[in-house]
């Protein structure tokens, strides 16, 4: 699986990254940090999941998720949130994320949103169907 | 030319107030994004790091080091999140009063809290920022009132907003206070009034014992 | 009359200047209390838990997760103590201005830093704290300016006090800039002007293209 991490915090990029290369299905991870900057490589990348983080500097997650999908509408989301809360939520599915994850979360739920919406389900943190 | 010193003296005042008031809501911001995007990340990172270690290879002590440690990054995380939603409620600056107070009354960790009934006219509020990041931290004290002082059952708030003023009904039906009595030194009811006075508005408040609490504010645009 | 006016004009407008400093200031103690009590034992317990870990009992892979948490920590606890310090200089408190600002410029994480020079006359300064922390954010605001705009070779600062005032001068040999073009749009330099007039103090600055940048600034006591 190719993995396309997009989040304008080097640690916690750095970080995920570190842990998504011991996953055994995951073959190459690129990093943006920044919206352009993803949109610019990801044709050619190709990523199978693209984990996007909603707040960045210039173009922000949910911008940069509805022009990544105009051009490539079989294209795979999961938002990575600071916040739980529905508002953010309800903006990213709108984006068409498939999946919302909060940055909070544990990495064995990193895994288990990438497993389900790579087999083209959706996956939401548990916090957030408890919150809603 | 005394009547206009009086004036001046008045005007000033009022400045002095929206001055520091700015002042404060200004700096709130910028260190709530600080923390907010300086340390969120970081402690986020630590905790999914942590989650990703083998616990069934561990030592039975260090499992429980890794166990204990868990449980302190993640209060090491809801103080950020207080500190920083406290210094700037995002969802203030992101989706409005309306939705900020009704996330923040839900969020209020108690139970048995009164019912909570918050209606705008029209609909859908627009009020410029710097007036509703006041009304936002005025709702925010007087709730809180309520619930440390009032044991009310319900809490009902309504704002008409027009292209001249707005004007904000709160009351509870709780037990009411003798606003006549000289003895209370809280400071939240004080600071209402000068945030009020800072941007020209007015503020009447009742209550008695027994009889809840109400408070208007008019705000001229 | 009119010239009481006047007066008063003058007057009313410094009263909102320091009331927004001291606001600033007030906000910023205040939160960096917050965070050093509120942050700082919750991480540092974190850090200590951690390094009670047993390494030699991991396993490989949770031995390299376990040192990459341990550096992420170590900004964690950095970052905090650097937002903490931002906001209000602890060092400032305790040691006052010579020491906070000699610390301040060597801790900058800066290679090949202009040489440095702080004298004061009397060597042991007296200054007011209200003062004091204006003098702290104005030096700090003309050294990163310096540090990022001029590439000097050399900085030099001396206070002089007396019982009746303050007169500061800080120099830079760098590229200087035109003062007369108006094409700057920072806040750092008009802020300095407005931290003075706060408390009735005289701003002279100097500066021409290639001949470096001059700043005396006049505080009555
Ligand atoms: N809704 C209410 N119902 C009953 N009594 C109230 C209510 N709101 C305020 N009071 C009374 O008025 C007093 C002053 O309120 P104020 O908010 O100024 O101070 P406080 O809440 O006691 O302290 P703080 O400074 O933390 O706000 C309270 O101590 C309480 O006795
Ligand atoms: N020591 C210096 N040497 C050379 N140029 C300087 C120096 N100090 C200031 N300047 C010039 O004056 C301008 C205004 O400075 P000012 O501190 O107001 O703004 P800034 O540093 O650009 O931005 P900020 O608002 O972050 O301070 C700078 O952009 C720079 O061009
Ligand atoms: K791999
Ligand atoms: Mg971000
Ligand atoms: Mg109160
Ligand atoms: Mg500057």
């Amino acid at each position: 699986m190719r993995i396309y991490i997009v989040d304008d915090h080097r640690l916690f990029r750095e970080g995920l990254k570190f842990l998504l290369a011991e996953v055994e299905l995951i073959e190459e991870i690129a990093e943006a940090d920044n919206g352009e900057e993803f949109l610019k490589n990801a044709q050619t990348f190709g990523p199978d999941i693209v984990l996007m983080d909603i707040e960045m500097p210039g173009m922000n997650g949910i911008q940069t998720t509805r022009k990544y999908l105009s051009g490539a509408p079989e294209g795979k989301v999961i938002a990575l949130s600071m916040y739980g809360d529905e508002n953010y939520y309800t903006r990213m599915i709108d984006a068409g994320a498939k999946g919302f994850l909060l940055k909070n979360s544990k990495f064995e739920d990193v895994q288990k949103a990438i497993t389900e919406v790579a087999n083209g389900n959706n996956y939401f943190s548990p916090e957030i169907l408890n919150g809603i | 030319l005394q009547s206009k010193i009086d004036r001046m003296r008045k005007e000033n005042e009022a400045k002095v107030l929206s001055a520091i008031i700015e002042t404060e809501e200004k700096e709130r911001r910028h260190f709530s994004r600080e923390l907010h995007d300086g340390l969120g990340p970081i402690l986020s990172s630590i905790k999914m790091a942590f989650s990703a270690i083998d616990k069934s290879l561990a030592s039975p002590r260090n499992k429980t080091i890794i166990e204990k440690t868990e449980v302190a990054i993640d209060t090491a995380i809801d103080t950020v999140r207080e500190i920083s939603n406290n210094l700037s409620p995002h969802l203030l600056e992101k989706f409005g009063l309306k939705k900020a107070i009704q996330t923040f009354y839900h969020n209020i960790p108690q139970p048995e809290k009164p019912s909570f009934k918050l209606s705008t006219t029209p609909d859908a509020l627009h009020i410029p920022y710097n007036i509703e990041i006041i009304l936002y931290r005025i709702l925010t004290e007087l709730i809180n009132n309520t619930l440390k002082h009032a044991r009310a059952k319900k809490i009902e708030v309504s704002i008409f907003s027009s292209s001249k003023e707005l004007e904000l009904h709160y009351s509870d039906d709780g037990k009411g206070f003798d606003t006549s009595s000289q003895k209370r030194n809280g400071t939240g009811i004080a600071n209402i009034y000068s945030r009020i006075k800072s941007i020209d508005g007015k503020v009447d408040l009742h209550s008695k014992i027994n009889e809840g609490f109400f408070l208007k504010i008019n705000i001229p645009y």
